[in-house]
């Protein structure tokens, strides 16, 4: 069964149906995009159980000749580490969707509501495309197209300053994505092999110089995308203009892009290149995580905060991905994930926030633990996520990366590791000033989350207390599949050093 | 021998580049580019004559040919717009700018 | 005088041509004695029929088997190529045409004063030059020809035919007279001025070689010692005239000028059939006749191609007027095209993917270029269309589908991938790479991204803007219309998704290159 | 070269003659002064003001002087057909044809939109 | 040096080897030619026409008056040199001077006779000719517009600019029909030398009326007797000769493009080269249709008719002839219209020009190709574009006819409208007292005082 092919179609499909639906019907196109994506959800489930984490590396595979003139295929697959992202997406998007229920028909949107469903769908399909393309031409194509969705959903239905982030945000990715056409026109070019076929081209490159140059194409679009400092300045702005489901799906999957892209390809298509950039990416994670975190402290607006954080954790990441151990990998990987929950989580609560203050601004509340309890709880579990507290999901995978870069490069891990304590000043003064306290005027007549935005944030919640108790399925995934990808590097193998460590060795 | 008649036909060339760049009398710009177009044709036959071929004298008919079809079109846009614009300076010409 | 030898014509391989050229020669007698009434009901199904008819042609050779030898004692060369070019430009020239009959781009009466009593009657009478019709056909024939010809004389006469009739198309339009005979004289000017370097350059290799046939020069460039300056004075005037009229920098000034002022029925036959032709035109001379002095000109065209991109880029962003953005938009492109050009490489392989890389960009650039023209044909106020900028704000609130339809073409213009432009871009870039062009494909890139961002500033203004509340209504498309913006955009999605079948066929047209 | 020496020994001879003419007229004849005789001649009324830098050719004329050109270039093309007319043969007559064929349809067309009418 | 060969005819092998003595002899003998050829011409034309009117003409100056062209170069000589005020010094002078010069020079490619030994040398008797030099001919004449151009429009009136417009227009629509009816010519002789085209017009063939065998003088007017019509009618619009003299239409224009020449030389000159065009076109008609310089047929048969420098005889005789023939016409017709006469030239003269060369064309082909050409198909294409061309032009005229017709009825509905209404305001004649028909105070030398 194509379920990889399917599971595009589905989406696609559904997005044409919303569009074709009568205008002025908006509930129908809403509650039909919730149907469309919580099918998705349950295909990818069903696709995940039949993941078998000791099979071959790449399964669900389909390779069809795309343009044999280029020798483009058509080529997808998953590995334990595409699998999870396209999990996180799937299961992102009906969240996504209940929560922006009310986002399209709020006053400032320019378009129709079943356009921004529709386009909703539509970047769905292509998040998934783009994890599960094995063929490098296609995960680039997937990789730009998935702007255009996006930049829409920005431009269309963001805050005051939309259209100057979304122009921000296409540039800056476009340019990073053209740069990395280069790369991969010499990559096909250079290795002669006449295909894009990403496991045909392992090791396809051996001279050190056209490495580099390689490697630094990919590596400049992964690191606009991800972001990484100091590649990031579009990130802040685009995230704080977005609609907060917008907002969830552009940092919670969409910048996953960049960072499952250095793993995938930069580390195994150029090893000998990335273990010459290992010092320099390692130097700008790490300043990405201090420079993130202060940045963050002193921001006014929630969502640009939140984005800042954000900055922080991809520095966490990428250092995981560089490191080039197994448990920094698997740890980063799992970040991957556990972030796109949590920061998802806070983007939506802030969100909620949003739509009942109509501010995005830190100080126009106050005391609103007072007024919706339930509300300010949700908030605090999810920044508790954010900083990473035991017992909750990103302290596993920040904690493996720690761990996992402390293997090797000691002096980093310590600096990144103070990255924990900076991130807790942000998060606890932020909640501080928003819900502690006392309770200010305007936030006086505030409803506490209703049905809808309970079903939003109790599976998110759920999520961010189960993985952070038992990893271990995800782990399970994606183990093999980091190991795997390290064999490739050629870099020598650590002792585990966590006991959650797969089960399969 | 035929050297000089090449830098006569480079002159006339020059004449008539320079003339269309620096007039501004639509018409006369015209009339440097057909010089220039008539400066091709010396340069045809001089090198007909060099080659000892025909080639040249046959290629100068064409060029004739072509510079009668631009006259006719070129004289009739620029008559048009002078009708418009009672005025066949090139500076007047001025609505389209980058 | 005596060795005359009666010269041979082989009709059947240039029957597209003929059928061309016969159409316009036709369409003058139709204007001649059919009565005013009847005329547009005659030249409508006699020049699509015409153009349809040279395009089956080409396909009965492509089919039959390409020729081998160049035609008319080797100065028409239809070869693999130039059966590419020509089908292309027949396409492209078809739906040109079928903008064209939407009455409301052309003036009543060219020769009236505009705002005169004289153009009012004839505007009241109603109806357009019919005559449109027939230089459309000459322009469409003279492109043919430019592209396929084997001998610089033929070039010339093939730019000149091409050229003339356009000369007078610019100067027609029925809105905003003033500007459209300035855009005519201008392009008469600086093509009247740029085809005299092109023929004195001409001259000067015909100096050299003591032919115009483009094989003899590039068989006397290894025999004929001692005239190299001659030579090299011939090939930077030659270059000159070529460069100008696929508008590459430094002599890229007409194109704006010239694209805002036109018809903009005659903007899309110009952006899309001229710029194929040229480059038909500039590849046969680069490659067929100078291919072995490729070391003396690659590095000036490296230049050219730098400078065309940049400029064309940076240019692009301080337009207001939608048509001149889409002019210098089209400057941008033929510097990626030039890319393809300068991408030659010692063996006959590595040029046939050049080749066919141009000739897919050709085709894909062509007719999104027209559905854009297209497009802009429909956005109208009162006095025409509304090509400033500031009146397209809002246009998607007002009109989804067309601003959605423009967006996509502008995406395509961008080389956003799954739209056709982004193959094409793909294709010159990898061309280039494996020719040992890269650090142009870089610049490339760079300028891409640069001209990426007023693409995406036309769309931010459809878009994200607020409509003016005076703005601009959106004409009911004629049917014509509709079908060619329908046309192109299937065009565009389909071999933005598939490309393959257009690119084999380029390759295939490719394989065996130019003959000489 | 020879066969123009001739006929430049002929233009000197004329040239002398005329250049001759021109310069001796003003001291043979008779000088005086008289306004009506150096006003314009319009039949004796007052002769209309010039504008400065020469008067404006009407423009039918234009039409007559590209009609011109046109048949003057067929003409070009038509003498050295006729010179080898023996050796084109077939193809020859084909082509002249073709070609007078093609003019005539733009004769045909300046014709019906009154270019050759004057009056 | 063998012996001297008289009555070769000579080739363009044959010129650019005289010495630059025998040249300048020639030179001046062609010059001197003109020059007595104009003083006689014009009392010959006077002569002519009055007979012809019944009245003597001149008869003063010298026996019959042949002196009264001398006396009329020497009055113009003697005449006061106006430069009128208005005018474009440099070009005014220089108008004459262009007009001239080309007229001679048009000239010196008539062939006078065969070889002949001038003083010892063996020489052509002809200026020069060249390979094209029936072309050169035409460019000289093409040349003269320029003259007449630049007088009209140096002399800065109304007048002279549209005199010297029409001149200008009608000689070159006339040059046009002019050049293809030479097309013909070409056609048959295979070469644009003037002297080549009078060999080739040598050789007859030989008319046999049973025994009797004829020699038939293969005289292109004959062959190519609607050529010869064609370039007749076209010499009179070409040198501007009555029926077809507008330029100078002096009840129309005044004196045309020469209205600011008063009567001084530069008056003489450009007499003088319309004069000349006159010459060379009778010339071009007797080298090119005429036989040139060979005898006709019952002089052909005496052996030395087309030695020596008797063919100069020839050539004067049917030189004259053509030339009184020219005067006969200005002696019968009247001018015509100036659009009759324009519609004469482009909507008559040159498509049955052009048909006719086709004809000629086909009909050579047919004449000399060998027997492998197949004759149908080109007597199909033929006989189709000979029907369509005079199809069109049929339908052209009688178009043409019927809206003439109309419009005139239409004017001359107004015109008797307006004339039973003298207020409508077409009619009543402008009053008298207007300013304009009095002008300014004068106070200058009287007329008649010269």
């Amino acid at each position: 069964m194509p379920w990889l092919t399917i599971l595009m179609a589905v989406p696609v499909v559904g997005a044409v149906l919303v569009a074709l639906t009568p205008k002025g019907n908006d509930k129908l196109a809403k509650q039909l995009t919730l149907a469309v994506s919580v099918v998705v959800l349950a295909l990818t489930i069903a696709m995940a159980v039949q993941f078998s984490p000791k099979g071959n590396r790449f399964q669900f595979v389909e390779t069809y000749e795309w343009i044999p003139r280029f020798g483009v295929h058509y080529g997808v697959g998953v590995d334990g580490i595409a699998l999870v992202l396209i999990a996180l997406s799937a299961v992102l998007v009906p969240i996504v969707v209940l929560a922006s229920w009310h986002d399209a028909d709020s006053p400032n949107a320019k378009r129709s509501v079943k356009t921004y469903f529709s386009l909703l769908l539509v970047l769905e399909a292509m998040m998934i495309g783009v994890f599960a393309a094995t063929d490098i031409f296609l995960f680039y194509v997937f990789f730009e197209a998935m702007l255009i969705p996006m930049y829409f959903m920005i431009g269309s239905y963001g805050g005051a300053q939309r259209s100057y982030a979304a122009v921000k945000f296409l540039l800056y990715s476009l340019f990073g994505g053209l740069l990395m056409l280069v790369a991969v026109i010499g990559l096909y070019a250079i290795a002669g092999k006449n295909t894009f076929m990403f496991p045909e081209l392992i090791g396809a490159i051996q001279d050190p110089t056209t490495q580099k140059w390689l490697f630094a194409g990919f590596f400049f679009a992964f690191a606009v995308k991800a972001p990484l400092w100091p590649f990031h300045t579009w990130l802040p702005d685009a995230a704080a203009q977005a609609p907060a489901g917008a907002a969830v799906l552009l940092v919670g999957v969409l910048d996953k892009v960049g960072t499952y892209g250095m793993l995938r390809f930069c580390l195994e298509l150029f090893p000998d290149a990335s273990k010459f950039f290992t010092p320099l990416v390692i130097v700008l994670s790490v300043v990405g995580i201090i420079y993130g975190a202060i940045v963050a402290i002193g921001q006014t607006d929630m969502k640009r905060l939140i984005a800042y954080t954000s900055i922080s954790h991809f520095g966490f990441i990428a250092l995981g991905v560089f490191a080039m151990t197994n448990d920094a990998g698997a740890g980063a990987t799992l970040y991957m994930v556990n972030h796109g929950f949590s920061t998802g989580a806070l983007f939506l609560i802030a969100g909620f926030l949003i739509a009942r203050r109509g501010s995005p601004y830190i100080e126009d509340y106050g005391g609103v633990q007072k007024v919706t309890p339930k509300l300010a709880g949700v908030f605090l579990i999810a920044g508790l996520s954010g900083l990473a507290l035991p017992g909750l999901s990103s302290f596993v995978s920040e904690f493996m990366v720690l761990i996992g870069t402390a293997e090797r490069y000691m002096v980093p891990a310590i600096i990144a590791a103070t990255g924990v304590v900076l991130a807790a000043i942000y998060i606890l003064w932020m909640y501080q000033r928003v819900a502690g306290g006392p309770t200010a005027e305007s936030v006086k007549g505030f409803k506490d989350l209703n049905g809808r935005e309970l079903w939003v944030v109790a599976p998110l919640v759920a999520l961010i207390i189960g993985l952070g108790f038992y990893p271990k399925p995800l782990l399970d995934v994606i183990n093999p599949a980091v190991d795997h990808t390290l064999v490739s590097v050629q870099v020598e193998k650590f002792t585990p050093a966590i006991a959650e460590k797969g089960a399969g060795q | 021998m035929t050297t000089e008649y090449l830098v006569l036909s480079a002159l006339l060339f020059a004449i008539g580049a320079l003339g269309v760049l620096i007039r501004r009398n639509a018409i006369v710009v015209f009339m440097c580019v057909e010089l220039m177009l008539n400066a091709c044709n010396l340069a045809f036959v001089t090198f007909a004559r060099m080659h000892g071929n025909l080639d040249g004298q046959i290629i100068a008919f064409f060029v004739m040919v072509v510079a009668a079809a631009e006259v006719v079109v070129g004289l009739a846009i620029i008559v048009t717009i002078f009708r418009t614009r009672r005025s066949a300076s090139v500076d007047d010409a001025n609505l389209l700018k980058y | 005088m005596n060795g005359i030898q009666a010269p041979t014509i082989e009709y059947g391989t240039l029957a597209p041509m003929l059928v061309i050229f016969g159409a316009a020669i036709i369409g003058v007698l139709v204007e001649a004695f059919a009565p005013r009434y009847l005329r547009k009901s005659i030249h409508v199904p006699l020049t699509l029929l015409s153009t349809a008819g040279a395009f089956v042609l080409v396909i009965f050779q492509v089919i039959g088997g390409v020729p081998t030898t160049a035609a008319a004692m080797g100065a028409i060369a239809v070869d693999g190529p130039a059966l590419f070019f020509w089908g292309v430009i027949l396409v492209l020239s078809f739906v040109s045409v079928l903008l064209v009959i939407d009455d409301d781009h052309f003036v009543a009466s060219a020769a009236a004063v505009p705002g005169s009593a004289a153009e009012e009657e004839a505007e009241i009478a109603g109806g357009a030059h019919t005559e449109v019709y027939p230089l459309i056909m000459f322009a469409v024939g003279g492109m043919l020809l430019f592209a396929s010809s084997n001998d610089l004389l033929v070039m010339f006469v093939g730019l000149e035919v091409m050229s003339l009739p356009l000369y007078l198309l610019c100067g027609l339009a029925r809105r905003r007279r003033l500007l459209s005979q300035e855009a005519s004289m201008k392009y008469f000017l600086l093509g009247a001025f740029s085809s005299a370097f092109f023929l004195y350059g001409m001259a000067f290799v015909y100096g050299f070689a003591g032919s115009v046939d483009l094989a003899k020069i590039n068989a006397a460039l290894g025999t004929v010692g001692g005239l190299d300056t001659v030579l090299l004075i011939g090939l930077a005037l030659l270059g000159v005239g070529l460069l100008f009229k696929i508008g590459a920098a430094p002599f890229q000034a007409w194109k704006p000028d010239v694209y805002q002022g036109a018809p903009t029925p005659v903007t899309a036959l110009m952006a899309s059939g001229t710029l194929v032709a040229a480059f038909g035109a500039v590849l046969r001379v680069f490659w067929v006749a100078l291919g072995n002095l490729d070391w003396d000109w690659r590095p000036v065209m490296w230049g050219v191609a730098i400078l065309t991109m940049i400029v064309g880029a940076i240019l692009a962003i301080t337009q207001t007027d939608i048509k001149r953005m889409l002019a210098y938009s089209s400057i941008a492109h033929a510097g990626f095209l030039l890319i393809g050009v300068i991408a030659t490489s010692p063996d006959a392989e590595g040029n046939a993917a050049s080749l066919s890389a141009i000739m897919f960009y050709l085709l894909v650039y062509g007719i999104t270029t027209v559905g854009a023209f297209a497009v802009v044909t429909m956005v109208r106020d009162a006095g025409g269309e509304a090509t400033h900028l500031s009146r397209w704000a809002g246009l998607g609130r007002r009109s989804p589908m067309l601003a959605g339809v423009f967006a996509f073409f502008l995406l395509a213009f961008a080389g956003i991938p799954l739209t056709s432009g982004f193959f094409g871009k793909y294709a010159v870039f990898l061309a280039a790479v494996a020719n040992g062009a890269t650090p142009l494909v870089i610049v490339g890139v760079v300028s891409s991204a640069i001209a990426a961002f007023f693409y995406v500033r036309v769309i931010v203004l459809m878009f994200f803007s607020e409509p003016a509340a005076d703005g601009p209504t959106i004409a009911v498309p004629t049917a014509a219309t509709a079908a060619v913006i329908t046309l192109a955009a299937a065009v565009t999605v389909v071999l933005g998704v598939f490309p393959q079948p257009v690119l084999d066929l380029a390759d295939k047209a490719a394989s065996a290159l130019f003959i000489r | 070269m020879d066969l123009y020496v001739p006929i430049l020994v002929l233009a000197i001879v004329a040239g002398g003659f005329a250049l001759f003419s021109v310069a001796i007229a003003p001291f043979t004849g008779p000088k005086r002064w008289n306004r009506a005789k150096l006003d314009a001649y319009e039949c004796g009324i007052e002769p209309t003001p010039q504008p400065v830098g020469g008067g404006r050719f009407p423009l039918k004329y234009m039409i007559t002087a590209m009609l011109f050109i046109v048949f003057d270039i067929e003409i070009i093309f038509l003498y050295p057909w006729a010179v080898s007319f023996d050796m084109l043969g077939v193809f020859g007559l084909v082509e002249m044809v073709l070609f007078i064929v093609t003019v005539l349809v733009a004769y045909a067309y300046v014709w019906r939109r009154k270019g050759l009418d004057w009056d | 040096m063998s012996l001297p060969v008289l009555a070769v005819d000579p080739t363009l092998a044959d010129f650019g080897k005289d010495p630059l003595w025998i040249t300048i002899i020639k030179a001046v003998g062609v010059f001197a030619f003109l020059m007595l050829g104009i003083l006689f011409g014009v009392w010959y034309e006077r002569k002519l026409i009055s007979r012809m009117q019944n009245r003597y003409g001149p008869n003063r100056a010298g026996k019959f008056g042949l002196l009264q062209s001398v006396a009329d170069g020497i009055k113009m000589g003697l005449k006061e040199d106006l430069f009128p005020n208005t005018v474009d010094k440099a070009l005014y002078l220089l108008a004459p001077v262009i007009m001239v010069i080309p007229a001679f020079l048009a000239f010196s490619i008539t062939p006078f006779g065969p070889m002949v030994n001038m003083f010892g040398v063996q020489t052509p008797l002809q200026l020069v000719d060249l390979p094209v030099a029936v072309l050169f001919m035409l460019a000289m004449g093409a040349v003269s517009v320029y003259g007449v151009i630049l007088a009209g429009w140096s002399s800065r009136s109304p007048y002279a600019l549209l005199g010297g417009l029409r001149s200008a227009a009608q000689v070159v629509s006339y040059e046009i029909a002019m050049s293809l009816s030479f097309v013909a010519v070409f056609l048959f002789a295979g070469t644009l030398s003037t002297s080549e085209i009078v060999s080739a017009q040598a050789a007859g063939g030989a008319l046999e009326i049973g025994a009797l065998s004829i020699p038939m003088p293969s005289w292109y007017v004959i062959l190519l007797l609607p050529s010869f019509l064609i370039y007749v009618v076209c010499a009179f619009g070409e040198a501007a000769r009555i029926p077809f003299d507008l330029p100078e239409g002096e009840g129309e224009l005044v004196g045309g493009f020469q209205t600011e020449y008063s009567s001084s030389l530069k008056f003489a000159l450009i007499m003088m080269g319309e004069y000349l065009h006159t010459f060379t076109a009778s010339a071009m008609a007797v080298t090119l249709f005429l036989g040139g310089w060979r005898a006709p047929w019952p002089i052909s048969l005496w052996d030395g008719a087309n030695t020596g420098y008797w063919p100069v005889l020839w050539f004067l005789v049917k030189f004259v002839l053509v030339f009184s023939a020219v005067i006969w016409t200005r002696a019968s017709l009247p001018r015509v219209r100036y659009d009759q006469l324009m519609a004469l030239g482009w909507k008559v003269l040159i498509p049955l020009n052009l048909a006719w060369i086709m004809l000629v064309a086909v009909v050579k082909l047919m004449r000399t190709g060998d027997g492998s050409i197949d004759k149908t198909p080109v007597m199909v294409v033929g006989a189709i574009v000979i029907v369509g061309a005079f199809a069109v032009w049929w339908r052209f005229d009688t178009v043409n006819q019927r809206r003439k017709d109309a419009e005139k009825a239409r004017v001359a509905a107004e015109f008797e409208q307006l004339a039973n209404e003298p207020t409508a305001g077409g009619f009543p004649v402008p009053p008298l007292d207007l300013p304009h028909y009095h002008g300014a105070e004068r106070k200058e030398v009287p007329s008649g005082t010269n």
